[in-house]
């Protein structure tokens, strides 16, 4: 199963190389080294699974590893983790990324650099996959790092554009500022506990050598790198704006690879989180899930609304880790992967038939472009959480662990009520973007007429994808194999005490209950108000719009939280940087500068020391005794006598400097 | 002693004073041979002088296996200190020479008596170097200073050469009497006249201070005025920028380092009583190696900072000579072996750089006819030899290794700093000069490798081979001895042996 | 091969012996000799690097020989796991950087044999062992830099501000606060010399440069034993290496030599001059005065000032338009790591910083040869002045790209161990807290992505300049340099062992040589 | 009280300033050679006092005797170069030397 | 006060007047007068010190010599028929301060200094030339000789300086 695993890693890799060495100059421009290489990655990948289901054991683990960096007191280590976790996320990742390889043949067939596409898109999937292989903190990191540099050249693929230029940029900046915080929780376990490998690590946290406000902080401070990945509040300014990448790479991004990345990592490492870290979790996770829900409602942009929901709902991910509710933060994470590449590629259907990303130019797509509507359709129940649709299950399993956190910590109620908030908010929009999309009547008819469904190679991925946005497939084994980790914090110690004192097993069935009830009512007023706007036209959206004017620019503008952002930190950052560069080039510069022109001042003082102060001494008295008389008056400089004049004072002063 | 004794004591210095009487003899040689010479063929004599000095520098290196010993009844030394002194003024005498042979400064001059002169000169300094009665003291400081009057006088239809002389002579002369002032200050204090016998006699009767501060300060203007220490260096500038260029040359050096002979081996022998290891300590009253201390402090920074703004490299290099005295100072206010030793090679040092930058402005005098630094502007193209020359007599010049400047700085820091904490000042006054040295040094490299030259000048400029030689003749020395200098710090290390030897 | 580092340090001079005697016209064989030379260089770097015994602290491929008896100064060489890192990267850099000066065609001759001098300047610095060759070495890196910069340089001008700029103010600037680095380090040396006794018979005669006896504390007589005179020698040494890191304040030559510079001349002053200031203090004034660089106010200082130079070189680098000065700038910023790995005093740190040094005169040297390409093409390295370069040049926006990202860190790459490990380093140290410094610094990571990938925009992605639509790609002499570069950069991101193997013993043994230390220390307090 | 050392030496120290006040305030180059004379008779009573009163040798005496020598010698080349001066400037004014300054 | 008391004061004092005279002498003619009367004053001192040999070099090379020598330079450049004789003085002020402080220096130094003084040698009046005589031969003839070398030297360079032509 190692050997798989190498292999899995290395075959994107491989294929990187090649295409970015030589793909140019391959039949087809290479297209099909990547794709086959993922594919065949995927094939790897599923024995692995096969074997973790086989064993259907929780605690089911492969390991392996090898010496790396060695500075003799300390040993780093390359090693390779397999559990069940990351069995499941190889099949979801090669999956996924396959498909979407597939996709991108017909969606990119004219792009002149499709080669150097390909490379990205193997590079990106080796980075994910790397990420989900690796047994340490300091392996994580790097791919971590490297995920980053995947979306940054994929984001700005289209780097002509400046829109696309300043997006990559940002994403990966934004990023940067989450992995640097995480770099820093690395530095802390790192330097406590002297090893990267996951397991040392949590066997060091479960021997206490590693606690308290420490491991607090660390675990914060690793979260925000998982933030920053997964566009989690405040650092998710970047995940909208990657938009402006291809559409399949927005579909990579957001379903399978980069933003799974952080609420993965956060699976990974659930152990370190103290209950504290956890709730910090939790809240950011309301907060996004929330904050990106109400933006979601308001755009035009279908990427962009996707790009919200997705958002939104990687903070129903972080809300279910943070509450305790470790295996349906990663179901839906799971799950998530595969309607969002879904609804992004049947998206991207729908671009690439109309040419416009503005759901205003769309509209009655659903007669030309059936299998895409259906797809599209099958993707949003999901999403917003219909049963049997696969997002129901994941997302009531959240509800549930939210509402039981809540239950138990009435103060913390609050997630469980936003959060249900944003649930239905996600009906709302979703079924909003279908119907602006794909029902009513074509509101710009030339593109309408242009429009066509896709090629077979575009649609047989959404075909794919739709079949795993179905529920059932996914029903019972995940959660066994996906147990929470004995050692996590919920499992041991704080929440134990609580829910000794509240009746544990009581709770979470009364949970579990309310929360399935609660989240079929709230989708389904969602939808129905959706219908009821979009499709029935019975309430206006524009008067609505009207009505709540304030609330609506706050939504359309995202918060203003890229205004903020420039305004404060990127204004910051630049208006340091002049002054530093000022400072050097005026202050320390010019402090050494000025040395120099006193030493040159004092030395021109000098340079006439021979002609001017002495004949200025001269001159001097000349003056202050000018009036005893004609002779005296006629003093005038004489330059030897001058030079002995001042050779004789110098005897004087120095017999009178040596006498005391 | 009886008066047989006597005269058979001077009979018998006879022998040890053959270099000496060497020169003398083509001193009448040469007087002789100009007379007799024709005016076209009078280009003899210098070849004359030249095997003068050749003979004269074979007779120095015969006396090294003599051993120290005092001769004509006490009045001359001849021990290894003089003797590295008399090996230095020859040599570098024997360059200035050859330098004035090209130089096109003195074409058509008389030749007859500036070779006389130069020969009389350097017998002068020899005995400065060997001095150790006051009147042998005064009276070859006497002879240095005539000789020298005549010599920056010699371009006399010229008018700054025959105003730098007016001015070397008033001041010289004035310097003298000061000294003569207080070497009769002494004289009284002491009632003799041998230098040995006053260090005997101070050390055992506790002197008035006073009288020998003034004392002490009186003579250190007449040596101050040779070494163009300040505060007594107001002619040297001057001086330097009238004379012909290869007088100056040999001033910057020759009567420089018999200043340094004569202040050493007077102070520390007369004003100075010897302890342990090397180390002396100065008599008691007057602490005059703390006088000389600022006045080298003084010394180097005055020279360095007005040297910044020269605009004349002859001159610059004037004030830059006078840096170079504060710098070799230092090794003298130590009081100890290890002090003197330093300012022993640094003299040796100093004297290849400094004769070599003269050299090179010679070079650029006969090929541009300018001594301005305006006129030096991409020099590196037109004339590359004396231009990489130069550069490597200013990296020199400012200490950077792998030159011999570098190795005489080093003597002189180790020096100090073997001296212990009492001189780190100086140290820090050392170090804050050698960077500002380096700035107008630079000066000089940047208008000769970095800045355009003007177009009208001529694309390229013959330098003769004469030149050629002489330049190279003194930039592998320059250079070997920031490699290999053992045998010089050896031979420097053997010369300062003189106190103990007599 | 007993003679090998002789022969590595001096057979650049043979290369200059061989130029000299070339008519200056013939300037294509010039060139070739210096190729030749640097090549055989090259060569003999990798003989070293195969035959050295990375399991021992001891120096290795030594020679001794008497030089100048009566003070005790030998021609002492050898190498250990510090040096011969560093040798490998000069004689790697000095080789391409000859290429990268063929296009150099203003005394030529000239030229060269000052390169090869610079040359052998390195070499001798990090081979000696005797600290007055060593001085000696120092020193005569800076004549050939002071002539490359002010000749090769460009040539002055007047800014509108009035201020004359250009290769001589740069040359001259740098001339005069790297010697007054020196001559502090040549008394701070002296003083050293003349209070350690190698003879306990004759207490006080015979004195040493041997720097292996001088870091024997045991050997420490005299003023030394003041743990006060410590500091301040320590101080002196430390000014003296600071100016050539150079160090926050004392960095603002850099970016005017920078600027100034020829590419190649740029690239040796990035890639190996600057490594001087950190080498010469984990060679000499960290193992000879241990206990000074163990007392926390210097540990806290190095620190800071390294923090300093991160973040401060990044806010400056970010402001930059020219191309080359934000390269200078980021210089500043990771020689800050290497500061900052350095002072926590851990073998995890020491290693990582001597790495740092070794993957950022790869990573710096790549950037400056690539600055250099671009500027042939469009005479200007205003970033604003291009745009959209990416679909012009694909290779060379490639290369680029490379370069930035090993600049900024990422995995993969170089220099992103090497940061890694000298935060890890620092963080880690148990000697002094520097957790709090160390995540400040962190800082400096993000600021570097932000000014290099800000910078790789404004250049490279957007609308393409149409004032640059036909230039032309970087060439093969170019790609030759660059490729090598490369190569190591990546080589060493996935698979550091190689580097770290060479060095960690030495280094190993430093840190616990200072742990060790004799805390004189504590008698102070 | 009797005439002693000491009152030669106030005399020589009157006369040394005398001297020293003509060198310095002349502008006249012949009169500035005529204080150095001045200044040389000064130090030369000096040794013949301090022959006379402390060292009985004649020393200084001797010494005496070289000075007045050499100062011929000077006075001579002096007059020379001054002479050469005044060919050049057709003055002997001293503050007209001073061409070379800075 | 002695008969020898008083006539060391007339002649210290006739000294000290000529020389004053000279320095303050406008007209350099009266300088060289005075300066010849400080000569003989000088010598008159030497005589009173038992010098009497020296007393007579002083008059022979002083007044016989260097002072013809400096009145005909005198004469030479300053055409003493035509043109103004006076000769102006600059710089009077500081030149008094500084000489007057090495005067108070010197006299203090004088005041204050315990001479050695040979107390038997105060009475002896022996003629000196025949000792001084021996000693030139034999203690000091080194620097005897040296200073017949020095004005050989000095002799060439004048004459070189003061001929015409270059």
């Amino acid at each position: 199963m190692i050997t798989n695993a190498i292999l899995i890693l290395l075959l994107p890799l491989l294929a990187f190389t090649i295409q970015i060495f030589i793909g140019k100059r391959l039949p087809r421009k290479g297209d099909w080294v990547s794709t086959g290489a993922m594919f065949l990655a995927f094939f790897l990948a599923v024995p692995i699974l096969i074997q973790a289901l086989s064993s259907y054991d929780p605690n089911f683990k492969i390991t392996q590893s090898w010496e790396w960096i060695n500075f003799g007191a300390v040993n780093v280590t390359f090693g390779i983790h397999i559990d069940n976790l990351t069995a499941i996320m190889l099949i979801v990742v090669t999956l996924i990324s396959s498909l979407i390889h597939l996709y991108s043949i017909g969606y990119m067939h004219d792009d002149p650099r499709y080669n150097r596409y390909f490379a990205y898109l193997s590079i990106f999937s080796f980075s994910m996959l790397g990420l989900i292989l690796v047994d340490g903190f300091f392996g994580i990191y790097i791919f971590w790092e490297l995920v980053g540099l995947s979306s940054y050249l994929l984001i700005g693929f289209w780097f002509e554009k400046n829109s696309a230029a300043n997006a990559a940029k940002k994403a990966f900046i934004t990023n940067r500022i989450g992995d640097v915080a995480m770099f820093a929780g690395i530095l802390i376990i790192f330097t406590t506990l002297g090893v990267f490998n996951f397991e040392e690590v949590f066997r060091g946290i479960a021997d206490g050598q590693l606690s308290g406000g420490l491991l607090t902080a660390a675990g914060i401070l690793i979260f925000m790198g998982a933030v920053g990945k997964s566009a989690q509040f405040p650092l998710h300014v970047w995940l909208p704006d990657a938009m402006e990448g291809p559409t399949p790479v927005s579909a990579l991004i957001h379903a399978a690879t980069m933003v799974a990345a952080g609420v993965y990592m956060v699976g990974r490492t659930f152990v370190i989180y103290t209950a504290d870290a956890l709730l910090v979790i939790a809240y950011i996770g309301t907060i996004t899930a929330f904050m990106a829900a109400t933006i979601a409602l308001v755009q035009k942009d279908i990427k962009r609304v996707l790009a919200y929901s997705t958002v939104s709902q990687l903070g129903f991910m972080m809300v279910g880790l943070g509450t305790g509710g470790y295996t349906a933060g990663l179901f839906h994470l799971i799950t998530h992967a595969f309607f969002k590449a879904l609804l992004f590629l049947g998206s991207g259907s729908v671009i690439h038939a109309v040419h416009s990303q503005e759901m205003d130019d769309m509209g009655g797509l659903r007669k030309k472009m059936p299998i895409t509507f259906w797809t599209f359709l099958i993707g949003t129940l999901a999403i917003s959480g219909v049963p049997p649709f696969s997002g129901f299950w994941s997302k009531d399993a959240i509800l549930a662990s939210a509402l039981e956190f809540g239950m138990v910590n009435p103060t913390h109620m609050v997630i469980f009520v936003v959060t249900l908030l944003a649930a239905g908010m996600t009906g709302f929009y979703m079924l909003r973007a279908v119907y602006l999309t794909f029902g009513g009547e074509p509101r710009d008819k030339k593109k309408f007429d242009h429009a066509h469904e896709s090629p077979l190679v575009m649609t047989i991925p959404l075909c794919v994808l739709a079949l795993f946005a179905v529920g059932t497939i996914w029903w019972g084994w995940l959660e066994h194999l996906l147990t929470k980790p004995e050692l996590s914090s919920y499992a041991s110690s704080g929440v134990q005490v609580l829910e000794a004192g509240g009746g544990h097993p009581d709770v979470a069935h009364t949970a579990h209950k309310i929360a399935m009830f609660s989240s079929i009512a709230i989708a389904g007023l969602g939808i129905l108000l959706s219908t009821l706007v979009y499709h029935w036209k019975k309430i206006s959206a524009e008067a609505w719009g009207r009505r709540l004017k304030p609330i609506y620019t706050l939504f359309w503008n995202k918060y203003y939280f890229d205004e903020l952002y420039g305004a404060t930190v990127i204004a910051g950052t630049l208006f340091i940087s002049k002054i530093s560069s000022l400072f050097d080039m005026k202050v320390i510069d010019g402090f050494v500068n000025a040395v120099a022109r006193i030493t040159t001042r004092f030395a021109f003082g000098n340079g006439r020391f021979d002609i001017k102060i002495i004949d200025g001494m001269v001159n001097l008295v000349a003056r202050v005794i000018g009036f005893f008389g004609a002779q005296l008056r006629t003093i005038q400089t004489g330059r030897v006598q001058n030079y002995i004049l001042m050779a004789l004072a110098a005897v004087v002063i120095l017999f009178i400097i040596q006498q005391f | 002693m009886n008066p047989s004794e006597i005269i058979q004591n001077n009979i018998n210095s006879l022998s040890y004073f053959l270099p000496e009487l060497i020169l003398t003899g083509m001193i009448v040689v040469l007087i002789i041979a100009d007379l007799l010479l024709k005016k076209e063929n009078s280009a003899w004599t210098s070849l004359l002088a030249l095997g003068g000095l050749v003979i004269a520098f074979v007779a120095v290196l015969n006396q090294y296996d003599l051993g120290s010993r005092s001769i004509f009844n006490d009045m001359l030394a001849v021990d290894p200190f003089a003797l590295y002194f008399k090996l230095l003024f020859l040599t570098s005498a024997a360059f200035v020479v050859l330098l004035s042979i090209g130089s096109v400064e003195l074409a058509g001059r008389p030749v007859g008596e500036y070779f006389t002169l130069m020969t009389a000169l350097t017998l002068g300094l020899f005995l400065m170097a060997s001095a150790t009665n006051l009147i042998t003291i005064f009276i070859s400081i006497e002879f240095v200073s005539v000789t020298s009057f005549i010599l920056a006088t010699y371009l006399k239809t010229r008018r700054r050469s025959s105003e730098a002389g007016l001015k070397y002579t008033i001041y010289g002369a004035f310097s003298s009497g000061l000294m003569l002032y207080g070497i009769s200050i002494l004289y009284g204090l002491t009632g003799t006249l041998d230098i040995y016998e006053i260090g005997t006699k101070l050390a055992a009767s506790s002197a008035n201070s006073l009288a020998l501060l003034i004392s002490i300060i009186l003579m250190l203007a007449g040596f101050g005025y040779k070494l163009a220490a300040v505060p007594f260096h107001f002619w040297a500038p001057d001086v330097y920028e009238g004379a012909p260029t290869p007088i100056t040359a040999f001033f910057s050096v020759g009567p420089k380092a018999a200043g340094f002979a004569l202040l050493i081996r007077f102070f520390n022998v007369a004003f100075a009583t010897e302890a342990t290891n090397g180390e002396w300590a100065a008599i008691a009253g007057v602490n005059w190696s703390q006088l000389l201390a600022v006045v080298a402090a003084a010394t180097m920074t005055l020279g360095n900072l007005v040297a910044i703004v020269q605009k004349n490299v002859k001159r610059l290099l004037a004030y830059s000579s006078i840096a170079h005295a504060g710098y070799a100072l230092m090794g003298v206010v130590l009081l100890s072996d290890q002090g003197v030793y330093a300012t022993l090679f640094y003299l040796v040092v100093y004297y290849l750089m400094n004769i070599g930058a003269f050299l090179v402005v010679i070079v650029v005098q006969d090929l541009v006819g300018s001594e301005s630094i305006d006129d030096y502007k991409g020099l590196i193209w037109r004339a590359p030899l004396p231009a990489i020359a130069m550069g490597v007599f200013l990296f020199s010049l400012t200490g950077l290794p792998p030159t011999a400047g570098f190795i005489g700085k080093f003597y002189l820091f180790a020096a100090l700093i073997k001296g212990g904490p009492g001189f780190y000042w100086l140290a820090v006054v050392a170090i804050i000069n050698s960077v500002i040295s380096l700035y107008y040094y630079a000066r000089i490299l940047k208008a000769m490798y970095f800045d355009q030259q003007d177009e009208k000048e001529p694309a390229s400029l013959a330098v003769s081979p004469y030149y050629v030689v002489l330049l190279i003749a003194l930039v592998v020395p320059t250079i070997f001895l920031g490699v290999y200098w053992a045998p010089l710090a050896d031979l420097a290390n053997y010369s300062v042996e003189f106190l103990r030897a007599l | 091969m007993n003679k090998v580092l002789t022969l590595i340090t001096f057979l650049p001079m043979v290369g200059i012996l061989l130029i000299l005697l070339v008519p200056k016209n013939n300037k294509t064989l010039i060139r070739v000799l210096a190729a030749t030379f640097t090549g055989l260089q090259v060569l003999i770097a990798v003989w070293i690097y195969i035959n050295f015994d990375s399991g021992t602290t001891s120096m290795q491929f030594r020679e001794q020989y008497k030089w100048i008896p009566s003070f005790n100064i030998e021609y002492f060489m050898g190498i250990d796991g510090l040096s011969v890192t560093m040798v490998l990267l000069t004689a790697f850099l000095s080789f391409i950087c000859i290429f990268a000066s063929w296009g150099i065609n203003k005394g030529v001759k000239g030229y060269f044999a000052m390169f090869l001098l610079l040359d052998t300047g390195m070499m001798g610095v990090f081979c000696s062992l005797d600290f007055f060759l060593f001085y000696i070495f120092w020193e005569v890196m800076l004549l050939p830099m002071y002539f490359l910069i002010g000749i090769w340089g460009s040539p002055s001008r007047v800014e509108p501000d009035g201020k004359v700029r250009g290769g001589p103010y740069a040359a001259i600037k740098f001339f005069l606060y790297t010697l007054f680095g020196s001559v502090l380090m040549l008394i701070a040396m002296l003083v050293l010399y003349f209070n350690v006794d190698i003879d306990p018979n004759t207490p006080g005669i015979q004195h040493t440069f041997n720097m292996l006896h001088l870091m024997d504390q045991s050997l420490h007589t005299g003023v030394l034993n003041d743990f006060n005179v410590r500091l301040w020698v320590y101080a002196a040494l430390f000014v003296g290496f600071a100016i050539k890191v150079p160090l926050f304040p004392f960095h603002t030559w850099l970016p005017d030599a920078h600027v100034e510079a020829p590419t190649a001349v740029s690239v040796i002053l990035a890639g190996v001059l600057l490594k001087m200031g950190t080498y010469g203090m984990l060679r000499i004034s960290f193992p000879m005065l241990p206990d000074a660089m163990k007392w926390e106010y210097f540990a806290y200082g190095l620190a800071i000032l390294g923090v300093i130079n991160i973040i401060y070189g990044a806010f400056c680098a970010m402001a930059q338009t020219d191309l080359k000065k934000l390269v200078a700038y980021s210089s500043i910023s990771h020689m800050g790591i290497v500061l900052l790995g350095m002072s926590g005093l851990t073998s995890l740190g020491m290693n990582g910083a001597v790495m740092q040094m070794f993957n950022h005169g790869t990573g710096t040297a790549m950037l400056f040869l690539l600055v250099g390409v671009i500027y042939d093409r469009a005479h200007h390295r205003n970033i604003d002045g291009f745009g959209g370069l990416a679909v012009r040049m694909p290779i060379y926006t490639a290369a680029m790209s490379l370069a930035f990202f090993a600049g900024l860190g990422l995995p993969g790459l170089s220099s992103f161990m090497s940061e890694v490990f000298s935060f890890l380093g620092a963080f880690g140290s148990e000697m002094f807290n520097l957790k709090a410094i160390t995540i400040i610094s962190t800082i400096g990571i993000v600021l570097t992505a932000g000014y290099f990938l800000w910078t790789f925009q404004r250049m490279f992605l957007g609308e393409l300049n149409p004032k640059y639509k036909d230039l032309p790609d970087i060439n093969g002499r170019e790609l030759f340099t660059i490729i090598p570069l490369g190569i190591i950069i990546i080589f060493l991101g996935i698979y550091p062992a190689p580097l770290l193997n060479l060095m960690k013993t030495s280094l190993n043994e430093l840190v616990e040589v200072i742990k060790a230390a004799d805390p004189i220390l504590l008698g102070l307090q | 009280m009797t005439v002693g050392l000491e009152h030669y030496l106030v005399l020589s120290a009157a006369l040394f300033s005398l001297g020293l006040l003509a060198v310095i305030t002349k502008k006249n180059a012949v009169t500035v050679l005529m204080g150095i004379e001045l200044i040389l008779n000064a130090a030369n009573i000096n040794f013949v006092a301090f022959a006379r009163f402390i060292d009985t040798d004649l020393d200084g005496q001797i010494f005496a005797i070289f000075v007045i020598v050499t100062a011929a010698a000077s006075a001579a080349v002096a007059l020379a170069i001054v002479l050469n001066l005044y060919e050049r400037l057709h003055s002997i004014n001293l503050e007209e030397a001073d061409s070379l300054a800075g | 006060m002695s008969l020898f008391d008083v006539i060391f004061y007339l002649f210290a004092a006739f000294t000290l007047a000529s020389a004053a005279l000279m320095v303050v002498s406008k007209n350099i003619v009266h300088s060289a007068v005075g300066l010849l009367f400080s000569f003989f004053g000088v010598a008159g001192i030497y005589v009173l010190l038992a010098a009497d040999f020296l007393a007579v070099v002083q008059v022979l090379v002083y007044v016989g010599g260097i002072l013809i020598l400096l009145l005909f330079g005198v004469m030479l450049t300053q055409r003493i028929t035509s043109v103004d004789m006076r000769t102006g003085t600059l710089q009077l002020v500081p030149a008094i301060l500084a000489v007057a402080g090495i005067f108070v220096i010197l006299f203090r130094v004088i005041r204050t200094t315990s001479w050695n003084i040979v107390p038997e040698a105060e009475a002896q009046f022996i003629p000196t030339a025949e000792k001084i005589g021996y000693l030139l031969m034999t203690d000091f003839l080194i620097p005897f000789e040296i200073v017949s070398v020095l004005l050989l030297a000095a002799l060439i360079g004048a004459a070189f300086i003061a001929r015409k032509g270059t």
